[in-house]
This record gives structure tokens, C-alpha cells and sequence, in this order.
């Protein structure tokens, strides 16, 4: 008769611990609804709200360590066990023993990993895939790699100066970092110079760059920034026009551009190569993620090694999105993402993608008081990458003003600069960060 | 401490900027040397499409022309025939 | 000349360790002579079969972990360190310190590793398969995946009620717990429970759920459960016709069914998520398993992110079967195999199914006695799932006695239901066993 | 012991039996309420392919109707011009 | 301030430590320079030499483990805690910590794997991908299995007696370890018997073999072996012709050769299987290369599995080909790499080569002597493998002599038992070198 | 240790390349039994293609003999009715 009482005590009504799971449930069956009804990053955001769903599943234990989840599930003895692994001398609850965790050292890891696997318990399916994909760094690195297996730098070799546009941009991520630790400073929030580092990154408007820098700096703020960090990229055609209409005047934003010149195979090859030469000498802490960026590219433009370069665009990517987006929902489970942090987050992110965008218009206005050849400030918002729906919305605006005036093609070469842009400021922050203990 | 985490995010931001800045100008002037370098010591017919988006498409309607072209060449071969 | 010799002891002839490993051997080309000629289950069974002959090859361990190959080969100091490691007191061939592994915590498990370790012995490359594919619970969840984006619900959408026959032939999984439980209550053969529940899936008609459930409840009859399952899938086109053709008359057999009304996107979108959430709100241990099936349906269904969905149909359950079989493989060594218990789970097995197909055909008519609109009886035998097959067999006993009557769409209601059925008959056997202390 | 074995197994057999009914009875229930909710209240045009096996078939012969609506296009057009 | 002056420290121009990481770089561009302009091996080469120079981005430490990023980067408490890791007394530098770090047992590596992880170390991304790919032996084997999905035997079961051809060939390795071996007792190099094993390998004229036993007895060398190997298949159109005209007449050269006979579809089924059985009864050291590619073959041949040899030849190997090209580069480490033992590998290298194709060309004309069907002397070349250039060097050689005679077939036979003749010569080598505890 | 190291490589050249030709004797022994087995009790059809190179080519042009015909067919097939 215990069996069926243990029946219903797994079952999830008995343990549904609060709201914080169902609130996280219907928050992922939202993001459901955006990415399928209205095609907000699908291919990112089906798997990570299926995956919040999952992380909140209660008594399911999905998302959590296996030392979590005998904390969670586990008898007095069991607590007691995983008490004296930590060197814990007084605990209450099974809560005071979690706390304890992050400020474990290696040797008490294993040592409550060994009690957790004497007693039983496995980590959850979820914080596998999270463990592997993201904890390794792999998976954003393996996506990057087919990125750049699909980016055509073409159009950014035919105008090299609209570099200066993705540099601009990227003013978003650093003003943003100012703005969250300005409200730590105040007292609003409690950032880290890490959390506000991670915080940061959104504004690259570059997926796998914002998952690579936050599991590294803040992993507990993953989820919030990862959802962000797409969520705000679906929103880019609501978000940018406002802002690039009010920085430009009429005539601005009528200025044609003459088309692009031809680029030879030789140049495109040539291009990753001499990115990653760039990376060697001055930036060494960006050399993964760029790293695998210009060796897909180098695969792409190549043309001896196709298998692979098709490898990498498709199969390779697709498998990594899927458990990418897995492990990114893990991080949505409740006791995680329900935090007023979250709300700084998402308030911050869309601070970031809005000073990345004015910035980056205000750079062209800038280029065009110094150069005879004018380019039409539009594709300045381009610039924080978001690629390509940011070069598309410069092209709708550029055409609504003038219906003659193709601009997607210009906005491609800031679109892509701006990839390389929040690559080199993940990798500037990365290295700072940590070199301040952070 | 907050005095601190504030001049840390300013120090963040001055100089991760500047990385930024310093590091694509460097790369303006690299890529613009190596075009000019290779359209005048190695040139070579350009790239007949000079217009990609870095997207991945679903390999959809590819053999549309080809089919088109080769109905249109057999519908034409036949016309010929029937002249 | 220490090497020739070396050479000789190390060539299979002088390995063999009696006739167990060449009549596993014998039973790998079997299971391929049956695949490859008989065309019974070969995705799974090509695999299963080499990696069974692979793991008998005398003298090269491929199915040992580092501690069994160093136990194997190890000289007296290798077996007085791996004794002192266990905390044997006392032993007296590598048998005894064999059997002490499965007892041992992980602290002597971890010791243990680096005695083999540091006398140079490492896992064989089944092994290793095994740990990454199986142990882990990540290749049959994939492939779940992936048959979930394979799986069409329209049928059993058009007609719901039919998902009480995949219930009823569930039976099959329970009788044969039962029947497992009853030959060890007698001493017939040495069941735990744990063992009973994982016989007992073979019922289940479906490859992952028991390679799932037997790696968590009963990983040593791995090996014997994954062979009775596929083997017994492939002939369900004769285990299933005489028991259908029993229990129904020829006037049953007759009965015509009107054309099933066409189902929408939404609904098929929709169907998926609300399995999802009766499984978090009911239960919570077969989240893992539904999970992951309704994410590849989800996936399939929703239709903004065909690339992945085409990716978890082709190329990566492709890559999982490939490693999942070879992992089954390694758990055919013939110290594993070659035990009376595997001639009691072949028999087990096909008693299962044929008490799962009987119950689904009892139970369409027992519906028949309250409901107005008549189902033919022979779809119910579709509910032990081993889909597409089972419901191809009803349609073909149908055809036999109406050559009018298509039953195949009608049989695939049922037939998909019995997938959801063992899944959730997989959860509650883990969540109970568990808590049973088995 | 062997009591208790058995009687573990009958537990598991009505429990898990049970559960089996409870949970897909649920789903008889919710999937029914849904399907009425979505055919009154979101109406769309059906599905085209109300019938399809659950089966991984090699992608042969996609493009045959396609191909033959193209070739009979293309003949139609040339046959009336030849009228 | 301090960061400012980090961010220099950290910076690639202030870390060059010599010129070794600068000619490393050269090299790696080198090697993509020859991949993509000459056509050497792409597959490999693109991402071997592309991998090669991020391992020597100074300061990244993408090639280095924790343990060596540790001491490499930290402070003397970290060198302190490390040095007792490692039980050792006295060290001056960071560089006597690591010269013990080969040496150390299981436990000194665990507890300087802590030491690193407290520290807030981590591996460096290709260090990872090593290795997953190649330290646990996965990539190269399942590379092998995509081999074997791709080859005919037909030619070879057409005449199977050209099976010698291969073997003779691989008197290239053997000669190579006994001139490794030499140098060694000449005091001119110093090599192991297990590295010479392993620089030997090189004239199996096989990729993955030769990564496969460089990363069991060689590791530290495999940069340097899979750079040879790969390079000199490549060269094998410029190194074979003036040895194959040197020791053949003229008349031999124009030796026609009857078509083979078409092979049924039975019989290439069963020699897979054929072999595998050769290798349990006989060779079982062999087991996992052999293993794989017969598993490989027989998933082609079977004709019953399609969708799995479909996606090992393509989806699969190409993933793997990637990662393992890049595991490979990161062996080019320049304290790794640059060493006069490279030189003498590479030299050693083409001596393996040339003496195969010696033996290959020998051992036909001798068979020649004792029959009275003529074989070609040119095909035997082919049994170095190097698939199937060698067998197109063979084809165009005999087409100088004799315009109407087509080899290219007839040279396919002896090219893939190459295959199988070094996979058993690597094989013996393991099992013995490990027996003589090398 | 010299003559340690010179004697083991001897013994690795006798002994791997006896194993080397002993192993494949044995394989064209067997592949020889194999194949006149099959010739003689297990006939079949002979694969129409006795020849084919163990390279991974791209599926190029799979297609087109298949559109070929179906074009040729359809072609045909309106000649017929014009006559
Ligand atoms: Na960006
Ligand atoms: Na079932
Ligand atoms: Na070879």
C-alpha cells in the first residue's frame, strides 16, 4: 500500500511546490506560442520553451544535479551524508546544504557527488545536455562554426569601412554593462560585474556569443539572458525603425548607394585567415569563439572541403541547436529564473538593443561629415548584428523613404561586422572580467 | 565596493570599446590591403554572384530552372520536329 | 621470444574460455543471418548482432570496462591492489574480486578505476559505447525523439477513444511481471522485481522504452530484453494472427468503419503539449521518455522548424541506432548472455505479447457492447504498438475476411497510442520499483 | 520473501495497470475537449493528407507530382498554341 | 588601471614566448596553403592546419589542459598546490611541475585536476575535443567504420590472390621501425620502441590507423605522424612513378590484365563477415579497427540498412573528420611540434612510402614467377593504400606503357587489402609494444 | 639497452609481417572457399555493376535520367495523340 501512496506522492500535483512551477510552465508554453504563431526565432525558442517546460515538470528532477536531486528527494541520512561531504557543521533544511553548493570546492564536489551516487541518484536528463552542450562551452561554439559556415563576408570586403558601423553598435553592449551595474551601485539590484558583463552581451544581438559569454560569466542567468537575447532579436522590425527614423532626417535616409564592386573567390578565402591572424596577435581571449567563426567560414569559401562545409551548415548545427535549446530551457526552472533579476535583464536587453541600434546610426551620420562617399545612415542599425533580419529592416526603411533604393545588400557588410564586433567584446569581457576575479 | 563595481564597469567600458574599435579598424586596414594586393598580383575572374544572404535556406524550388529549362528544350525540340 | 609467445597467448584461439563466446558468436550471425536475410528489425538488429560478435572476440575486451580487462589480464599485483581498493579482505582468483564490483560504493569504484588506470588498462571500445549511448539514458530518449518526429497522430486524433486498445494491450507489460515474479516465488527462476519490471516491457512492443527501462531496472539482461524485443516485433506478423483470429468471429472480423474525418494542423499542434502537461501535472516519471516523444512530434508538427525536425528523423536517430545497437551488442558477452534467466525472458517475452495483443482485441469488444458506432476488434491488437507493423497486421487479417475493408488507418490509432501506453506503463514501473528498494 | 515478491508484482500489475487506464482516459478527455475547442473556435482549412503511416520512407518520388503537373503544364500551353 | 595592463599581458604580441609559436603558425598556414591551392588532402589537412595555428595562439591555451593552463597562468600558491599534488619536494619553475606531469600516477593527476578546478582553470577547447575525439580512440575508429561503408570489395573478391600485393606493402612499416629503432641505437635520435611503432604507421599509408596507434603509443608525436601521413598520400602521384619505372621493364609495364569477373552481391556480403571472424580467431588486438570497417562494409553491402551506411558515410564522418582534424592540430603545439625528432619522422616517413611501394612492385613480379596468369607488376603499388590515389597512379603509369590498358580496377584489389594489411600490422604492433612495456 | 632496442624492432619486423601475411593467406584462403560456395550452391543474378570505385561521390544529376524518360514519356505521348 506504501507503493501507492508513493504513486501519488511522486505524482506531480502532490509536489508542485508553489506557483514558481506552473507560472514557469505557462511561461514556456508562451514561448511556444511566440516562436509557432508568431515566428519569433523558432529554431531557438521551440526548443528552449520546451525545455522550460520540462525544467518545471515537478518531482521530475529534469533540470537538476543528481547532488541536487538527492538533496531534494533524499532521507535525514542522506542529508546528513551530503552535510559532512561539505564540511557543513549545522544545516536546517535541505535549502542551507544547497546554498553551500556553489562554494564548494573541487574535492567536495566529488565527495557529494560520491554520496548522491551511493544513494542512487542520477542528474536529471536535462542538466545532462546542459552539462555536455553548454557546460563544456561546445555547443555555442559549434553553432558559431556553421554560422560562419553560412555567412557570406562579400559585401563587407566590397565596403570594408562599414566595419566601423558593427564597431559602433556594439556601444549597446557596454552601455548596458554601465546601466546594470549602475543599478547594483544603487542599490536596486545586486549584479556582479560578471552578471553585468553577461547582461551586456544581449546587446550583440548574437545568440550563441550571448550563451557562450553568460555560461561562462553568470551560468545562473542563462536562461533569462538566453530568452532575452532571442526574444529581442524576433522583435528587432518593432524595435529598430522608431529609433533609426527619429536620428535621420528625410533626405538622409533617401541617400542611394552605388552597387557593391564584385569580390574574387581569393579575397573571400583570404578574409577568415586574416581575422584569425588579428585574433593571434591582439585578442587571444576571443580565440574560440572567433576561432571556430573564420574556420567555418574558411570551410565555406574554400571550396575543397564541401562535405564538411555542408556538414556544418546542416546536420552538425541542427543536432546542436536541438540540444542547445534543451539546455538553455534547463536553466528556466523556477527556483532560477523567478527573480527580480530577470526583470533587470529583460529591461536591460532592450536598453542594449536600442543604444546598439542608435549608435550605430549615429556612427554613419559621423562617417558621412568625413568621407565623399555617403552611405545612407539606415544600414547603420544593421550593425548589431541580429543577421539577417537587422539588414532586412534597414532595407524596408531605406525603401519606404525611397522605393528605388535597395539597401539590403549594403546593410549585409555591418550585419556581419557586427557578429565579429560582439565576438571580440565577449572575448575583451571575458578576459577582464576574470582577470578582476570575477 | 559600489565605488568599485562602478569603475570596474567603466573600466569594462573604456576599454572593452576600445578594443573593439582598435581591433576592426585593424582589420579595415588589413582587408583593404589584401584586396588591393590580391585584385592587382592575383587576379581572377570575380565571383559571378556578388549577392548572398548568410542564411540557410531550405534547398527548395533548386531544380526548378533546370527542369523548366529542360522541359522547355524538349517542348522546343519537339515544335521543331512537327515544323 | 617472450613476444611470440606473447603473440600466441594474446591470438583468440588460445582465449577461447570454453564454449560460451563461440556460441555467442554463432548467435551474432544468427541475429544478422535473421536481419539480413529475414528482414527482421535490421536497423537495430545489423548493429546489435556484429556488436554482439564483437564483444565475444576472445582476448580483446571491447565489452570490459578498464577495471574488468585489468582483472582479466592483471598480474597477482594488479588483483592485490584492485582486492585492497574493494576492501576485500580475502580472495582467491579475479572471479571473487569480479563479484565484489557490483556491491561496491562509488568511493571502491573510484579506486578501483585508478588501479587500472595506473597498470595501463582501459575500456573497450563497446564499453565505451555503452557508457556514452546507454548508461547515460541518452540514446534510446534520441530515438524516442526522433520516432516522435516520425509519428503521425491523425488517426488516433480522428478517433480518441480508440487510445483505450493501445491501454488494454499494455496488459501484456503487467501479466508478465506477474508471470516473471510467479517463476521466482516458485524458484523457478531468481526475478527481482526489478528484473520482473524489465521483462516485463517486452510487452511493450517498442524497442526504446525497454533498452530505457532495462538500463535503469536491469542493465545485466539488457542484452536477452533488446533481442526478445526486436525479434519478437519482427514476427509479430505470426505471433498476432491465430490469438486475433481466435477471439474474434468471422461477422466481427467484417465490420466495416467509416473513413476518418481529416484532422487540422492545430490540432495536431496541440495534441502534443497536452500529453505534455497531463505528464507534469500525473507523472512525473515518465517525463523523460513522453518528453522527448512529444518534443520530436511538436517539432514535426509545428512546421517552423523543419530543419530540425528533418534532422531528428535522418541524420541524428541514424547516428543513435547506430551506437545504440552496438551498445545492445557489447551486452551479449557470453558470461552475460548464457544463463538460464535469458531462456526465461524469451519465453516471458512472447508471452507478452501475446497476452498484449488478446487484451486489445478484448478489450474493441468490449467497447462494441456500449457504444453505437462498432469498431472492427482487430484493430485492437494494434495496441501493443511495434509500429507500423502490428497495425499492417491488422489490416491484413481485415482484408482476409472483407477484401473491402482497409483497416490500416484505423489500426494506427491505436497502434500510436500503444507508444504513449508503454511509455507511461515504463514510467510507473521505474517511479515504483525504485521506491521498492529494488 | 517470496510473498513479498509477489505480492510486489500484483501491486505493480493493478497500480501500473491503473495508471495506464487513468492516464489515457485523461487524454481520451482532454484531446476530445481540444479538438472540439479548435474545429468551433480556430476553424482552418483540414489538412489535405488525412492519411499518412508513421513510417521514416526514403524521400522517393516527392517530386513526381510536381514534375508531372509541370510536364503537363508545359504540354498543355504547347498544345494550345497549336490549335 | 590594472586592467588595462592585464588586458596587455593578456594580449597575444606580449605572450609570444620565442619564435616557436610564430614558425608553428606559419606552418599551419602553410599546410592550409597546400590543402586549398595544391589540393593535399583537404579534408584533413584544412582542418589539421587550422587547428594548428589556434593551438599556438599565444595565451589562448586552446591546446593545453587545466592542469596545464594552470601552471602556465598562475600564481606561486597554485604552482605550490600543484607541486603538492604531485608529491613533489623541490621544483624551481613551472616547468619542472609539468616535466612530472607524464609520469604521474591516477591519483597525482585527480588531485592536480582539483587544484585546477579550485583554481578556476579550465581545458582549452581543443584540449577537449582531443580528447573526446581522440584520447578515448572514438573518432579515428568511427572514421574507419565511414571507410569501410565506402569500399568495393569487388575487385578484391574478383582476384583475391592480389591480396599478397597488400601485404607486401606493408613491409614499408616494418622497415620504418627497424630504421627508427636504428637512429635510436645510433644515438642520432631518440626514440622508443613505441614511437617507432608508431612513426612506422606511416607507411600503413591510412589516416585513421596511423592517428589511431600514434594516439595509443605515441601521443606527443601524433602531430607530427598525421601531418607525414596525410602529406605524403597526397605526394603519393610524385613519389611512386620513378620508383615503379626503376624496378619494372618496360615489357612488365605493358602487361595486360583479362577483366575481372563481376562479383555477387552473396559474396560481398560474406566477406565482411569473413573477416571479422579471421580477426576473433587470430588477431583480436586488431578487433576495434578491423572490427569497425567490417561493421562499416556489411552495413553498405547488406542492402537492408541503407539509412545507417547512408549517414556513415556522410553525416557521421563528416562530423568526425571535422573534430578529429582539429584534435589533430592541436598537436601542433609548438613545444610539441618543434623538435628534431619531427624531422626525423618526416624523413623517415617517405622512406616507409618508398619502401612499400617497393615491396608491392617486388612481390608482384615474384608471384609473376609462379603462375602462369600475369599480373601487372605496376598494380602492386597499390597495396600501400592511399585509396584510391594509389590505385590512379597505377592506372596512369600503365596507360604511358600501353594506351589501351586500363588498370585502375585490378589496382583497387591490392589497394584496399592495403587497408586491411595495416590495420592488421597496426594491430600486432600495439599488442606487442604494449607486451614489451612500451 | 641499444641492443635491447635494435632486437625488440626485429622481433616487431619478423613477427608483424608474418602475422601481416599469415592473416591475409588465410583471408584469400577463405574469400577463395567463400566465393566458389556461393558460386556453386547460392547462385544469383551477378550485380550488374562489377566495377565501381570506393569514393563518396555527390549525388549529382541523380535525377535526370529518371526526368528524362518521364519527359520523353509525356512527349510521346502527345505526339501519339497529334498523329
Ligand atoms: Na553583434
Ligand atoms: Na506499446
Ligand atoms: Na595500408
Amino acid at each position: 500500500m506504501e507503493s501507492l501512496i508513493g504513486l501519488w506522492n511522486d505524482s506531480g500535483l502532490a509536489q508542485f511546490t508553489g506557483p514558481g512551477q506552473i507560472s514557469m510552465i505557462l511561461i514556456g508554453l508562451g514561448l511556444l506560442y511566440l516562436a509557432i504563431n508568431k515566428n519569433f526565432e523558432p529554431l531557438l525558442l521551440v526548443p528552449i520553451g520546451f525545455g522550460g517546460i520540462l525544467a518545471n515538470i515537478p518531482g521530475a528532477g529534469l533540470a537538476y544535479s543528481a547532488v541536487e536531486n538527492a538533496l531534494l528527494s533524499g532521507g535525514p541520512e542522506v542529508l546528513s551524508a551530503m552535510a559532512k561531504a561539505l564540511n557543513l557543521a549545522a544545516y536546517e533544511t535541505y535549502a542551507d546544504i544547497k546554498a553551500a553548493l556553489p562554494n564548494a570546492s573541487a574535492e567536495q564536489l566529488f565527495a557529494a557527488n560520491q554520496v548522491a551516487a551511493n544513494a542512487g541518484y542520477d542528474s536529471g536528463m536535462l542538466y545532462k545536455f546542459y552539462s555536455v552542450a553548454i557546460g563544456s562551452t561546445i555547443a555555442p561554439l559549434v553553432i558559431f562554426m556553421g554560422v560562419g559556415a553560412m555567412t557570406d563576408f562579400g559585401p563587407l570586403l566590397a565596403n570594408p569601412k562599414t566595419m566601423f558601423l558593427g564597431a559602433a553598435a556594439q556601444f549597446g553592449i557596454f552601455a548596458t554593462v554601465l546601466g546594470a551595474v549602475g543599478l547594483s551601485a544603487m542599490g536596486i539590484m545586486d549584479f556582479t560585474i560578471a552578471d553585468a558583463a553577461a547582461i551586456g552581451i544581449i546587446g550583440g544581438a548574437d545568440g550563441p556569443t550571448a550563451i557562450y559569454v553568460s555560461s561562462l560569466l553568470a551560468p545562473e542567468l542563462l536562461g533569462a539572458i538566453a530568452v532575452a537575447a532571442y526574444s529581442y532579436m524576433a522583435l528587432v522590425p518593432m524595435i529598430q525603425p522608431p529609433i533609426m527614423k527619429a536620428l535621420t532626417t528625410e533626405e538622409e535616409r533617401k541617400i542611394t548607394m552605388t552597387q557593391l564592386r564584385p569580390v574574387s573567390k581569393r579575397e573571400k578565402i583570404a578574409f577568415p585567415v586574416i581575422v584569425l591572424i588579428a585574433v593571434a596577435l591582439f585578442l587571444p581571449s576571443a580565440a574560440p569563439l572567433l576561432g571556430m567563426f573564420c574556420f567555418g567560414n574558411l570551410m565555406k569559401e574554400c571550396g575543397v572541403v564541401d562535405r564538411l562545409s555542408d556538414t556544418a551548415q546542416n546536420a552538425l548545427i541542427n543536432v546542436t541547436t536541438i540540444f542547445l535549446g534543451l539546455s538553455v530551457g534547463s536553466k528556466l526552472a523556477a527556483d532560477k529564473f523567478l527573480d527580480p533579476k530577470t526583470l533587470g535583464i529583460l529591461a536591460l536587453g532592450i536598453v542594449a538593443f536600442g543604444i546598439g541600434t542608435a549608435m550605430g546610426v549615429v556612427m554613419a551620420k559621423i562617417m558621412n561629415k568625413f568621407s565623399e562617399q555617403k552611405i545612407n545612415p539606415l544600414i547603420g542599425s544593421a550593425g548589431v548584428s541580429a543577421v539577417p533580419m537587422a539588414a532586412r529592416v534597414s532595407n524596408k526603411v531605406g525603401l519606404e523613404a525611397n522605393p528605388q533604393n535597395f539597401l539590403l545588400m549594403h546593410a549585409m557588410g555591418p550585419n556581419v561586422a557586427g557578429v565579429i564586433g560582439s565576438a571580440v567584446a565577449a572575448g575583451v569581457m571575458i578576459s577582464m572580467v576574470q582577470s578582476m576575479g570575477g | 565596493m559600489q565605488q568599485d563595481i562602478m569603475s570596474q564597469g567603466v573600466d569594462l567600458m573604456l576599454f572593452g570599446m576600445g578594443t573593439v574599435f582598435v581591433f576592426l579598424t585593424v582589420l579595415v586596414i588589413a582587408t583593404t590591403i589584401m584586396s588591393s594586393f590580391v585584385q592587382r598580383f592575383l587576379p581572377e575572374a570575380p565571383a559571378p554572384e556578388p549577392t548572398a544572404a548568410p542564411a540557410a535556406a531550405a534547398p527548395t524550388g533548386v531544380t526548378d530552372p533546370k527542369l523548366l529549362a529542360i522541359i522547355k528544350a524538349a517542348v522546343d525540340q519537339h515544335r521543331a520536329k512537327h515544323k
